[in-house]
Order: C-alpha cells, then sequence, then structure tokens
C-alpha cells in the first residue's frame, strides 16, 4: 500500500521545475521532503494531485496510475492535498469547511477529527477566514482527514506558525499515521519534520539530492548545514 | 520579431482591402431600352435590430405589390413593358447602415428606392437620396422633421406624424358624448411620438379642451405606472397615448392595475390596430381608441388593387389569411406610388419619376395619394379605430367608419 | 544513505544589444506610411457605397486602437467607450447647429471636450479594477445618453437633431463619401500612429507595467494614477474625435444610435479576436470583424446574426489571446496547434 | 402621501421582478467570475416556454415557471459544460465576449422562431389589484411575482447553505482549487451552477410573461438591469440580488415621481455609478470574493 | 551621522489586529539593518508602511529630511527609496529586460527609453543577468526571480534600499554570492534594510539586528547580542535554534 512517485517531471509553461523526481511513502509511515524554497517541493506536491502537469514520469496509488488525472479524480482516490497557504473556504464556517473535507466520502461525522484538534471544536461556527494561523492549518490537516483518505499531502506545514504550534501538530500527525495515513511532509524548516518522519528526501533544483532514514538524515552534516543550521 | 509580423499582417491587411472589395466598373444598365424589361427598386429595410417586426410588416407589404403588380402581366411605360423587382438588405434598424444601403443600390445604378422603416433610417436614407439624385417613396418614417429640410426627391404615402394624435382628438370631438373636457397625454420620448403629441395638444387647444398634462417615458418601456400615478390625481376624462406597442399595452394594463380609470376613455396612436394589442389585454383592450394611417374601410379605389376590402383579401390570400395592419398597406401604397409614378413618366429615368411623383393624384385602396411641395401626403386622413368585442373598428372618419364610437369607453 | 549530486541547469548567455537598430525600429512607421498610401491608393477601385462600408471599417480600426490604449495596453475593461463617442458626436453637432462652428474646430472641441470628461471622471472610476471597471464606465456612457436625452431644448432629445450641411446655415460642407473615406483613413492612421508612439515611448512601458502589476509598477516610480488617467483620457480623446466625425458623416443625430452600447461591444470584440496590449492586433480585428460582419449582412438577410455569433464564439474559444498574441507565442515555441491553445484555457 | 405610499409599494414589487430576474446573473457572476451577458435571452427563453405552454395547453404562466426553469436548466447546463468551461481559464473578458457571441445566437433564433412580434400572456387575473385604503393598488400579478421572486431567493439561499450540491457550489466558487481537492467536480458544479442560474432566468422570464409583454428585442435590457442589481446588492452573497432589485425598484419609482418620467433610467445608472465609487462590494457583497483563487 | 531613511512610531491596525505598533527606525547610509521575526510578526507591513503600499494609522516616514508619511509609493520611490517584493512580482509579459527597463525609466528624473535600455543592461551585468535579458520571466529560475526582483531595485539607483526576504529560496551555495553583492551595495553606500528568515545571513551582514513580534520592537542591537537574547529565544527561535546559534556565535 503505497503511493509511488516516479521519474517526475513538470512544470509551468515552458519552464520545468521537477527534473526527474522519485519519491514514494507507504500507508502508516511519514515521508519528509526537505529544501529550500523554490527547489520543486510544493510542485511535486501539486504534480502529485493533479495540479500541475506531468511532462514525464508517473504517479501511482497501489499500483493504480493516477498520472495526469483530474484533480478531483485523484482525491476521490484518497489522496489528501493540505495545499500551500492552505486554501481554506475563508467565507464559510469550520463546521462548513469540515463538511466539505467529507464532502467526497459522504462523511459528516466530525468527531475523529475534532478529538484530534479539539481546539476546533469552539471554533465550529466561527467563519475559517477569522481564525489565528495555527488555528487554520489545523482546520486544514482535520479538513482533509475528514475524507478519510489513504494518503495526505502537506505542504510547509509550519509555515507562519509559532514553534509551539508546530511541535503540537507534528505530534497529531504521528497519530493518524499510526491509525494506517500514509503522510508526505513538504517542510523548508527540517528540524520538525526530521523528527517526526521514518524517511526524508532531499529536493534542491528540481532533483532528490539526498534520500534516507530521517534520522540518518538529521545526522549528515550537509543537511545540518543546509538547512538545521543557524 | 514583432516587425515581422507585422510587416506580414500589414501586408495582408491591404491585400483583404482590395480583394474584398472589387474593382470599380461602369453600373449595368438597370432595363433594356423598348420591348420588355425589369424595373428594379430597392429597399433598405429593418429585418434586424430594434423595429425588426415592423421592417417585416413593411417587407410584406412591399412584396404584395411586387405579386400583384406582376400578376397582372407587369405595367408599361414609354412603350416598354416592365416586371417588377424589388431588392431588400438589411439594414439591422440603423440610420448608417440605411444611407450605406441607399448608396449601394446607387452604385448598381438602382434610383428608385423604397423607404425604410423608421424616421431615424428614412432621415438617413432622405439625405443620401438627395444627393445621389435618386428617388425615395417613403413608407414608414412620417415624422416631420424629415419633411422641413427642403428635400425634393423624398414622398411620403402616409399620413405626417402631426396626424396621429390629433385625428383622434378631432375624432372625440365629433363624436364622444358626453363629450369630455380635460385630456392626460403620455408620450413616448422618440421624435415621431413628441411629434405627434405636439400635433395633439395643438389640435386639442384648438378645439377647446384642456390639457391637464403631458408625460413623458422612455421609449419602449414597459413601466408607465410614474406616469399614471402622477396623472391619476388629476382625473382625466381621456388619458392619449403617443406611443408604441410596448407602451401602449403598459398605459391600459397598469392603469387598470393602479385603478386609473379615466371617465372617457382611452386613445392611443400605433399600437391599438395592431392585433397582438388586443391579444396582449384581453378584455382592457375594448374601448381603447387608436389611429391608423389604414383600414380596410379607407375610402377609394386604384387599378391594380381595387378598393381597400380587396387588398385585404389580396393580402391575405398571399399570407395565409392573415388580415393585414395598416403597416403593410402603407408600403405596398409606396410601392404602388412608385409604380404608377413611372407609368406617368412613361420612363425610369429618376428626374421624370420624381417629376411624376409631384405630380401625382390619384385615388387608391389607400386612399389618396397627393404630395405637397415637402413631399408630404396631406389630404389622407388619418382613421381612428375603437377596439370592440378585440376587434379594431373603424369609427372616423364616419364616412368610411363600419361601427359608431361607444361611449364613455370605461367603466369605473 | 544515497547521494545524488545535481548538475548546474544550462544558462543561456547570449548577450543581446539593449537597443535594436534602427531599421527595426522604423518598420512598424514605414508600414503604417504604406498603408495609409495603400488606402489612398484603394479608393480609385472603390464604389460610392464600398467606400462607406471601408470608411466605416477605418472608422473602427481607430476606435478599436482608441480602446486598446486603456483596455489592452493598461488592462482596464472600458466598457463605456460609446460614452466618449456619442459625446464627440453631440459636441460637434451643437457647435455646428447652435453655434455655426465649422466643421473641424467642432473637431477639435469634440476631442477636448471628451478628454476633459475623461480626465474628471477617470480619477474615481479607474480605483475600480476588473468588472467593476467595466460596469462603472458602462453606467457612465449610459447615464450621458439619458442625460442627452432629458436636454431637449440643446439636443433635440429623443427627436435627434440634424447637423445642417447644404445651403446658408451649413458651417461647412458635407465632405461627400470620398471625402468622409480621407477623413476616416487619416483618423484612423492618425490613431495608430498614436498607439505605434505610446507603445514605444516611456508611457508605453509605464501602461504595460500597470497592466501587469500595479503594486509593482508604483515601487519603480511609476505615478499609476497619472498613467491611467492621462491612458484614459487620450484614449476619449481620440474616441471623440471618432465620434465627431461619424456624426458629421451621419448628419442626422440621434441618443440611441450615438450611445448604442453594440459599438462598444464591437470594439472590444475586435481587440480581444486582433490581440489586446499589440498595436496591429486591433487594426487587424477590426478589419476581420467588421469586413465578415459587413459580408454576412449582405449575404444572409435572417441568419447573419447568428452566423456572427457563433464565429465570435468559436474565434474566442479557439484563440482566448487573440491572433497576433497567438501567433507571437506560437512562432516562438514553434508550437501552432490550436486544440494545445485550447487546453490552455479550458476546465 | 397616497401617491408616494403608491409609489413605494408599485416599486417594491417591481423590485421583487427585477430581483428574480437578476438572482441568476448574480450567482454566475459570483461563483465563476462570469458575466453573462446571454442572461436577458435565457429569461426571454422562459417567456417562450410560457407563451408556447399557455397557447398550447392553457397552462398558467405562474405555473409554467416550474416547466420553463427545467428547459432552461437543461440549456445552461450544457452551454457552461461543452463551451464556457473551454475559456474558464482565459482572461475574464473572454468569457463576456463568449456570452455576447451566445446572445446573439440566442436572439437571432428566438427571432426566427417566435417572429419579433411582441407577445404577451394574458392571465385572467393579472390586472386585478387589491385595494388598499387611500385607493392604493396592489396588482395580483405583480404581487405573485414579487413573493415568488423572495421565495425563490430564500430557497436559493437555503439550498447552497444546507446542501451538499450547494456547499460545493459556494466552496468552488470561493476556492475552485481547494474544492477539487475535496473531491467536488469543477466541470460538474460549474455546468450545474450555470444551469440553476438560467432555470432560474427562465422562472423569471415565465413571470414577467405574466406581467408584461416581451420581444427577442428585449434580451439586451434584462441583461443590462441583471448587471445593475448584481452590482448595486453586491456578489458573494445570496440575498444580494434581492436587496440591490429592491433598491433599485424603489429608487426608481420615487425617482420617476419626482422628476420627470424619462429620468429613470438615468436615476438608476448614477445611483449605480455612485455606489460604485463609495462602495464598489455593492450594499451587501463580501470583501472575499475579490481574492477568489482559481486553479 | 544623520539617518537617510528615519521612521517614528509607525502603526498599522487592519481593523482589529494591530500589525506594526509604534516602530521606530533609522536607516543609514553604509549600514545593514538585519529584521527578523516569525511569520505575522509585521515585517513585511513595515515595509510596506515605509514604502507608501500601505498608509500609516499614526506616526511619520521622512527621507532625507522631507516627509514622505502616506505618500503614493511613487513618489517614495522617486525620494531614492527602492525595494523588493517578498514574492517576487516581475512583469511577466515583458522581457527581463524590459522589466529592468521600466524601473531604469522612472527615477523622478526623465531618462529617455534608449538610455533607460542601456541602464538597465548594466544593472542586469551587475546581478549577472545579461544573458538572460531577452527571456521570458517566467523562464527564469527561483534564484534569478530574485536577481531580476533585486536588479529592478537596483536600477531606481536608490540610496536607500529595503529588500523583503531576497534570500528565500536561494540555495546554501546562492547565498554567499548574494550576500557579497548585498555587502558591495553597503559598501558603495546604500543604507538597507533587510527582512530575512535566513538568520545566519543576517548575522553575517547586518550591522543592527531588530526584532518583530506581534508588530512590535522586541529588542535591537548588535547581531550577537540580539542572538542570545532570552526574550527572542523564547519568542522566535525556539530553544533548540537558540542552542545551534550559541554554538555558532562562539
Amino acid at each position: 500500500m503505497t503511493l509511488v512517485v516516479e521519474d517526475l517531471h513538470a512544470g509551468y509553461g515552458r519552464v520545468p521545475v521537477l527534473h526527474g523526481v522519485s519519491v514514494s511513502v507507504a500507508r502508516g509511515d511519514i515521508a519528509a521532503l526537505i529544501g529550500p524554497n523554490g527547489a520543486g517541493k510544493s510542485t511535486l506536491l501539486r504534480a502529485a494531485t493533479g495540479m500541475v502537469r506531468v511532462s514525464r514520469g508517473a504517479v501511482r496509488m497501489d499500483g493504480r496510475d493516477l498520472t495526469n488525472a483530474p484533480i478531483e479524480t485523484i482525491a476521490r482516490a484518497g489522496i489528501a492535498h493540505v495545499p500551500e497557504g492552505r486554501r481554506l473556504f475563508p467565507g464559510l464556517s469550520v463546521r462548513d469547511n469540515l463538511r466539505l473535507g467529507g464532502w467526497r466520502a459522504r462523511n459528516e461525522d466530525m468527531g475523529t477529527v475534532l478529538e484530534l484538534f479539539p481546539r476546533l471544536h469552539e471554533r465550529l461556527d466561527q467563519v475559517a477566514g477569522s481564525m489565528s494561523g495555527g488555528e487554520q492549518q489545523m482546520c486544514a490537516i482535520a479538513r482533509a482527514l475528514m475524507g478519510r483518505p489513504d494518503f495526505l499531502l502537506i505542504d510547509e506545514l509550519s509555515l507562519g506558525l509559532a514553534p509551539v504550534i508546530v511541535e503540537e501538530i507534528m505530534a497529531r500527525l504521528g497519530q493518524v499515521a499510526a491509525e494506517g495515513t500514509g503522510i508526505l511532509l513538504v517542510e523548508q524548516d527540517a528540524g520538525h519534520a526530521l523528527e517526526v518522519a521514518q524517511r526524508a528526501y532531499v529536493l534542491e533544483n528540481g532533483r532528490i539530492t539526498v534520500t534516507g532514514k530521517a534520522a540518518e538524515l538529521a545526522a549528515d552534516p550537509r543537511v545540518r548545514a543546509a538547512y538545521l543550521g543557524v | 520579431m514583432r516587425a515581422q509580423i507585422l510587416g506580414g499582417a500589414a501586408l495582408a491587411t491591404v491585400l483583404v482591402l482590395a480583394s474584398g472589395c472589387g474593382s470599380k466598373k461602369a453600373p449595368e444598365p438597370a432595363a433594356a431600352a423598348g420591348g420588355s424589361g425589369v424595373l428594379t427598386l430597392g429597399a433598405s429595410l429593418s429585418l434586424t435590430g430594434t423595429t425588426a417586426k415592423e421592417g417585416g410588416l413593411t417587407k410584406e407589404g412591399y412584396e404584395v405589390c411586387k405579386k400583384v403588380v406582376n400578376d397582372k402581366g407587369g405595367f408599361t411605360a414609354g412603350g416598354t413593358k416592365y416586371t417588377l423587382d424589388i431588392q431588400y438588405q438589411d439594414d439591422t434598424s440603423k440610420q448608417d447602415i440605411s444611407a450605406q444601403l441607399v448608396d449601394q443600390y446607387n452604385d448598381k445604378g438602382v434610383k428608385l428606392i423604397l423607404g425604410p422603416y423608421g424616421s431615424g433610417p428614412t432621415e438617413a436614407a432622405a439625405a443620401v437620396v438627395e444627393r445621389n439624385k435618386q428617388v425615395m417613396v417613403d413608407s414608414a418614417g412620417a415624422d416631420d422633421k424629415i419633411f422641413a429640410k427642403g428635400y425634393q426627391r423624398s414622398f411620403a404615402v402616409l399620413s405626417p406624424a402631426t396626424s396621429y394624435v390629433s385625428s383622434m382628438v378631432q375624432a372625440l370631438s365629433d363624436l364622444a358624448n358626453p363629450k369630455p373636457k380635460t385630456l392626460a397625454f403620455i408620450s413616448a420620448d422618440d421624435g415621431f411620438s413628441k411629434t405627434a403629441t405636439q400635433g395633439g395638444t395643438d389640435k386639442a387647444k384648438e378645439l377647446g379642451f384642456q390639457v391637464l398634462a403631458t408625460e413623458y417615458v422612455p421609449n419602449g418601456t414597459t413601466d408607465v405606472s410614474a406616469a399614471l400615478t402622477k396623472i391619476k390625481r388629476l382625473k382625466p376624462d381621456v388619458i392619449v397615448g403617443s406611443v408604441h406597442l410596448a407602451e401602449g399595452v403598459a398605459i391600459v394594463k397598469q392603469a387598470k392595475e393602479l385603478g386609473v380609470v379615466p371617465a372617457g376613455g382611452f386613445a392611443e396612436t400605433v399600437a391599438p390596430p395592431i392585433p397582438d394589442f388586443a391579444k396582449s389585454l384581453g378584455a382592457a383592450a375594448d374601448g381603447v381608441l387608436g389611429s391608423s394611417q389604414w383600414t380596410a374601410r379607407t375610402a377609394g379605389t386604384d387599378k391594380y388593387f381595387g378598393g381597400a376590402a380587396d387588398y385585404a383579401r389580396t393580402f391575405a390570400a398571399q399570407y395565409g389569411g392573415r388580415q393585414p395592419v395598416y403597416q403593410n398597406a402603407q408600403a405596398t401604397a409606396a410601392c404602388l406610388a412608385a409604380v404608377l409614378a413611372v407609368e406617368k413618366a412613361g420612363s425610369t429615368d429618376p428626374d421624370k419619376v420624381r417629376d411624376a411623383l409631384a405630380a401625382l393624384d390619384t385615388p387608391s385602396f389607400f386612399g389618396p395619394i397627393r404630395f405637397n411641395s415637402k413631399g408630404m401626403n396631406v389630404t389622407k386622413p388619418m382613421a381612428v379605430v375603437q377596439i370592440q368585442s378585440g376587434k379594431p373598428v373603424p369609427v372616423w372618419p364616419t364616412d368610411s367608419a363600419s361601427g359608431s364610437l361607444k361611449w364613455p369607453a370605461t367603466s369605473a | 544513505m544515497s547521494t545524488v549530486d545535481a548538475p548546474a541547469p544550462p544558462r543561456t548567455t547570449t548577450v543581446v544589444p539593449a537597443v535594436a537598430p534602427w531599421w527595426r525600429r522604423s518598420a512598424p512607421w514605414v508600414l503604417l506610411a504604406a498603408g495609409t498610401l495603400g488606402g489612398i491608393a484603394l479608393q480609385t477601385q472603390l464604389y460610392t457605397a464600398q467606400e462607406r462600408v471601408v470608411g466605416t471599417v477605418f472608422m473602427f480600426v481607430a476606435l478599436a486602437t482608441a480602446w486598446n490604449l486603456i483596455g489592452g495596453f493598461t488592462g482596464y475593461p472600458w466598457f463605456g467607450q460609446v460614452g466618449f463617442f456619442g459625446l464627440g458626436a453631440y459636441v460637434t453637432a451643437l457647435c455646428m447647429y447652435h453655434l455655426h462652428l465649422s466643421f473641424w474646430l467642432s473637431l477639435v472641441l469634440s476631442g477636448l471636450v471628451a478628454g476633459l470628461f475623461a480626465a474628471f471622471v477617470g480619477v474615481p472610476l479607474l480605483r475600480l479594477k476588473g468588472h467593476y471597471f467595466a460596469i462603472a464606465t458602462l453606467g457612465v456612457a449610459e447615464g450621458l445618453r439619458e442625460v442627452v436625452l432629458n436636454l431637449p431644448r440643446a439636443t433635440g432629445g429623443g427627436g435627434g437633431l440634424t447637423i445642417p450641411t447644404l445651403g446658408p446655415d451649413a458651417p461647412t460642407r458635407w465632405l461627400g463619401n470620398d471625402g468622409f473615406y480621407i477623413l476616416f483613413l487619416l483618423i484612423a492612421a492618425a490613431v495608430v500612429a498614436v498607439a505605434l508612439a505610446v507603445s514605444r515611448s516611456r508611457a508605453g512601458y509605464a501602461l504595460r507595467a500597470v497592466n501587469q502589476d500595479e503594486e509593482a509598477a508604483a515601487a519603480m516610480g511609476i505615478n499609476t494614477t497619472r498613467t491611467k488617467t492621462l491612458a484614459f483620457t487620450l484614449a476619449a480623446t481620440l474616441t471623440g474625435v471618432v465620434g465627431s466625425a461619424q456624426a458629421f458623416r451621419i448628419q442626422a443625430i440621434y441618443p440611441d444610435p450615438s450611445f448604442d452600447t453594440s459599438i462598444t461591444e464591437l470594439a472590444v470584440i475586435m481587440v480581444m479576436i486582433g490581440g489586446a496590449g499589440t498595436v496591429l492586433g486591433p487594426i487587424l480585428g477590426a478589419i476581420a470583424v467588421q469586413y465578415m460582419s459587413e459580408w454576412l449582412r449582405e449575404n444572409y438577410t435572417n441568419a447573419h446574426t447568428f452566423i456572427l455569433g457563433a464565429l465570435i464564439i468559436v474565434t474566442v474559444v479557439l484563440l482566448p489571446q487573440g491572433f497576433v498574441n497567438y501567433l507571437g507565442d506560437a512562432v516562438k515555441t514553434r508550437r501552432f496547434s490550436l486544440l494545445d491553445n485550447v487546453r490552455r484555457y479550458r476546465l | 402621501m397616497t401617491q408616494f405610499v403608491q409609489a413605494t409599494l408599485y416599486g417594491l414589487l417591481q423590485g421583487g421582478l427585477l430581483a428574480l430576474v437578476a438572482v441568476g446573473f448574480s450567482l454566475v457572476w459570483g461563483v465563476m467570475n462570469v458575466v453573462n451577458l446571454a442572461h436577458g435571452a435565457f429569461v426571454l427563453g422562459g417567456a417562450y416556454v410560457a407563451l408556447e405552454l399557455h397557447d398550447a395547453l392553457g397552462l398558467d404562466p405562474f405555473v409554467s415557471m416550474v416547466p420553463a426553469a427545467a428547459v432552461l436548466f437543461a440549456l445552461g447546463y450544457l452551454i457552461q459544460r461543452y463551451l464556457v468551461n473551454l475559456v474558464v481559464n482565459a482572461p475574464i473578458f473572454i468569457t463576456l465576449i463568449l456570452t455576447f457571441g451566445l446572445e446573439m445566437v440566442l436572439e437571432n433564433l428566438l427571432r426566427v422562431w417566435f417572429t419579433p412580434d411582441y407577445q404577451s400572456i394574458p392571465t385572467g387575473y393579472a390586472q386585478d389589484s387589491l385595494r388598499l385604503p387611500g385607493d392604493i393598488r396592489i396588482p395580483y400579478g405583480k404581487l405573485i411575482a414579487a413573493l415568488l421572486a423572495v421565495a425563490v431567493t430564500v430557497a436559493l439561499v437555503y439550498f447552497m447553505r444546507r446542501t451538499r450540491t450547494g456547499l460545493s457550489i459556494l466552496a468552488t466558487g470561493m476556492d475552485r482549487g481547494a474544492a477539487r481537492l475535496m473531491g467536488v467536480k469543477a466541470r460538474h458544479v460549474y455546468a450545474l451552477t450555470f444551469g440553476i442560474a438560467a432555470a432560474m432566468a427562465g422562472a423569471a422570464g415565465a413571470a414577467e410573461g405574466a406581467v408584461r409583454t416581451f420581444s427577442p428585442a428585449d434580451a439586451r435590457s434584462f441583461t443590462l438591469f441583471s448587471f445593475v442589481v448584481a452590482v448595486l446588492g453586491g456578489l458573494g452573497n445570496m440575498w444580494g440580488a434581492l436587496y440591490g432589485g429592491l433598491v433599485l425598484g424603489v429608487v426608481m419609482s420615487w425617482g420617476s415621481q419626482l422628476l420627470s418620467g424619462t429620468m429613470v433610467n438615468a436615476v438608476a445608472f448614477a445611483l449605480l455609478v455612485v455606489l460604485l465609487a463609495v462602495r464598489p462590494q455593492g450594499i451587501a457583497g463580501k470583501a472575499f470574493y475579490a481574492s477568489r483563487v482559481e486553479v | 551621522m544623520t539617518a537617510v531613511m528615519q521612521a517614528r512610531g509607525l502603526s498599522k491596525r487592519f481593523g482589529g489586529l494591530q500589525a506594526v505598533k509604534a516602530l521606530d527606525l533609522d536607516l543609514y547610509a553604509g549600514r545593514l539593518l538585519g529584521v527578523i521575526g516569525p511569520n505575522g510578526a509585521g515585517k513585511s507591513t513595515a515595509i510596506n508602511l515605509l514604502t507608501g503600499h500601505i498608509r500609516p494609522t499614526s506616526g511619520r516616514v521622512v527621507v532625507d529630511g522631507a516627509d514622505l508619511t502616506g505618500a503614493k509609493p511613487w513618489r517614495v520611490a522617486h525620494a531614492g527609496v527602492a525595494r523588493t517584493f517578498q514574492i517576487v512580482k516581475p512583469f511577466r509579459g515583458m522581457t527581463v529586460l524590459d522589466n529592468v527597463t521600466v524601473a531604469a525609466m522612472f527615477t523622478g528624473q526623465r531618462h529617455t527609453v534608449h538610455a533607460s535600455r542601456q541602464a538597465a543592461m548594466e544593472t542586469l551585468d551587475r546581478v549577472g543577468l545579461a544573458g538572460a535579458a531577452r527571456l521570458s520571466p517566467t523562464e527564469l529560475s527561483v534564484a534569478d526571480a530574485r536577481r531580476l526582483e533585486l536588479a529592478k531595485a537596483l536600477a531606481l539607483r536608490p540610496r536607500v534600499l529595503l529588500l523583503d526576504e531576497v534570500l528565500a529560496g536561494l540555495r546554501p551555495g546562492e547565498i554567499d554570492p548574494a550576500l557579497a553583492l548585498i555587502d558591495s551595495l553597503r559598501r558603495d553606500g546604500l543604507a538597507l534594510m533587510m527582512v530575512e528568515h535566513v538568520i545566519h545571513a543576517i548575522t553575517a551582514v547586518a550591522d543592527e539586528v531588530l526584532v518583530l513580534h506581534h508588530g512590535e520592537v522586541l529588542t535591537r542591537g548588535e547581531p550577537a547580542t540580539v542572538l542570545s537574547d532570552e526574550r527572542v529565544i523564547e519568542a522566535y527561535l525556539g530553544s533548540r535554534f537558540a542552542k545551534r546559534a550559541k554554538e555558532e556565535l562562539r
């Protein structure tokens, strides 16, 4: 049960961004994709979920070919994507945002995700756009989980969040993975990501330059210098 | 790069223009001399756009004329036997295209023009006709303004705009009993309707009526409630509308909605003789007076169409039993006037046809056709009709009436 | 632990001169002059009515090019162009009818009045963007028509006004079909020349910068308000001049045809089909659309609006970025497929 | 005073009808950022469906609102799915021009099929009116139409807020890409939205047919008034069209009492331009629609 | 020494959110002020307030003694203040050269198109983008897009340069040349302000560091002092980073 991205080439218009990237996540695992801003991390996620056209290579889930399938088809196949900037529906309440998350799976049961993020409970009727960044990020992840996905792709979870909040959310992700969802975590801020992940990839200029176990990468002096150093 | 594209395309531009427009040639002669020939009339018509409906009626009238004349084997002028051909082009209800079409006919050697629908296009066409030394018989441009410019080559068979309302005022004065004392006018805001209103208010004052108000509404509106609300307080005996179909229907409809009930009734130009009027309003249309250029009772005969009733039969035969409306008849009459003038001139030469038109004085199914020095047909009276049991019944002038005026026409 | 070293991506290193050679810079001007002379030569080959048709094509070349200054270069969807067209027409009619001024003076005054009015309303209107700018300018145009309708003493209201062109009342004799052909040709050439000059001047850079990113443009030192207002004023002035010439050509002017929204719509369609933001696009668009609409009207009396509408639909589906822009891109990328083009814009 | 009350009431009724005509236009604009210039032709389409049903089966035009809506829904769905969707990602002006071409085509078809004649659908009661003290009249036809306008708007709000489909339309309008990530089929939702808007236009057309005359040439003015109403009310709020319609109806009614009758349209456009200059998001619009995201 | 650009009591409130509160800062010729702080701390708002893209609720902005509070961005630019945007804002429909030409053209003095293009080419050369002059900005890599953003600001021939995260997205190997370029600008006598996330870059070039938190100045001073400040560590860096920072500074 894996999500496999194989030799992926993709870009915007005539500008190639990814030059043959291969990444895979198994269900129940967390994989971290780290690298500098602009290396193509977001593009990789966007290509995997159909938001950017793939020019070469393949995206497969449990053997099923999803390359260049429409966004909604990929979503319906069970891959949830928490996009860059969260993209909540700002004018709708948290409740409606969560309902939309469960739209495909016709899942109206919010209990599970509210257990995971109890803070959202008291915010259910608040308009999503008016919440703090951390709460919005929780809402975005909760919304994605409402679809009961097999795989969860999260783009820049820590962006703009206080470290304390990041730690809280990361801890929840561990729980989610433990229940059998595969998570691909894209992070510029490598520290937290490497802590929770089992596997990690370093993406630079559209190519994977380093792969390995997260713990090993965290110990690699080059990775330390480039992504963990101050 | 951009310069190259620019260059190639500019060249293409010139080529397109050059090939598309052809080269200048001498116009082909319109008719062969001696023996037999075809008289071609050119018509610019609003077949699309705001007056598409009326343009269509005009075209039908022209077609009836063509069929009747040709079924009789055509006509003879100066020893040549002619059949009639009418060319149509759509002016999309726009005056600049109407003017362009008249020029286009001139380029093709078509010197005799049948008028477009509406005062704007007619005015534009008249100016071009004058410059090109063509001749136009106007079937539907009634605004007196067109004829105030000293044009010598445009002739209108229809009664001028000023008579549309004044005829109804005269009819009220002659026939209504008890005679109404006060009138309120609602006028659409276009040149024709305003000219008609002016003619009507002048006539009303002359005949001793009191004009309580003149309210203007936007041309083509379907909401005249504001004008009616204002008039309601004044309690006029008659509400007179100088309007088109849409406003005409709206006045009667909304007056009923708003409880505006004049002691006498309603009188409206243009709208009531059109079948759609009674159809739209149902019973509410009954009693409404209307002015019409022509009715099936109009007095006069001519050799092509006979009398008005004969014309109605001819028209109905050609259009599946439908009765003609006055817009059909005035178009046929314009075409008829052109044919009669060519016959009389004995030539298709536009100058001679013009002189023949200017001297024309003949009865016809449409009433007398005789033009004054401006080119207007002022001898022909307007007819006044009243909707009775859903049908327009001619009630004035009495010598060509088929029924009598029911008055008061409304009951509170 | 596996490690792969990334090779550096290739970099283009051709150094280009900052300024194009003179012959390249002057080519469009030569073409414009040649086109104008070609237009004069063409006149000898035309019937009177064809002169009118081609004269109208020139009128739309001028209108589309003027629209492009604000709508194409600056990116403000100007849906009220006909307001300034009608304003120019009525200023000319009023000047010639009431004041007995010569047409030529009236022509200049029409441009000035339209321009001044644009400068006046431009400041509040140009704060709006997108559809809101479109609807606000449309509102101004409709409002102007209502003003004209409601000043019957001056404008004749719905009854219209006729410019005197004959007899002792006429301040300027009607120019004749030949004269108006040349007049519209020269106006079109002048408007295109203005567009060409603007396109290559500082102002052109400023307008395109505003179009692409107004915030960044302001940070580059561009006075965006003044730039937009100037472009709007210039476009309105040129439109007013065209309206003035058209008023004199048709003589009898009425509010409805003078402020007919379909004139704006046609100009917009011409620019969009030809290619917004280019000098050539509006010219090609105007010629193609006006010529096609005229041809259809003559040959398909009952179905011409249907066919033209269908053609417009097909064209914008296939070429949403306009012909000239499509061609530019296609030549650059060597990809000419229209289906690829459709794929770029569909859902 | 009576005159003022009468004008106000009449303005409200007219406004209700304006709202019914405009609500679909506003929906399409708000959700898809498409200004549908063919909207007026859709309204007329509904009127002609009601006319045909009346002539053939004697159906009351208010009853015909339902079949008119159904026919127009199908038409709208197909047009969006197979035509407008093709240019959804092009600059905003392209959809404007596409729908303009569509309007030309539809208007031409209506003219060929139904002739350019003025039509109306007679009903026994449309011209009768309710009498209030002071001889203030409320015409039944307009009253029914206005009440239906309110009912349809309420139903739309309920549909949007409470149903799965409605929620997916709202979400797609706010952020198409995010909605697709939830598994919402954007092509279908857009087509559905356009279909619903066309259906409401069709229903509005049937109601208009009951209270006024119409001809194919009226398409333009329906679109223009929808434009004004949508902007006045503001986008992004389902109640916007209702507010906009009522405000416009009353202001025009008052305006034509105080000024000459031909100033009505001038009043409408002056109101529009002033409102845009002062409050571009409309009376009830929400600012977040300005920052919509589309993928 | 007098400051080229001064802000006093600069504040901005968006509805209920106090984005920037009573900010004072001075930028001197030949000196670089580094501004750090978590996202949402008000860093970008501060730049927008200085350049007139946002009107301050209160406070003053002075450039060379001239009050530019609430002045439009183009007036601030004419006064010699250039900026880059955090999210690069190239004019996408123009070539790289034309992008810079626009900047070179509207500096307050009149420059002909011809002269501006020459100047633009020189600026592109300086940032190392001359080879890409005819490309579209959409064809540039992230690093080159940042260079273009910088070139546009430099083409204005500014005296004050406000850099909003110019290093974001650069690979480790690209950061050093970029810092060298910034350092050369400082030596040329520009007054610089640099909002940055890459903290070791700030420590390398900044003369003074200012930490923003919830729109307020948490602390300011020498880089080393600021980075070892307990409050900064708690609010922003987190303990783990602070430990490393200390090691590195030692």
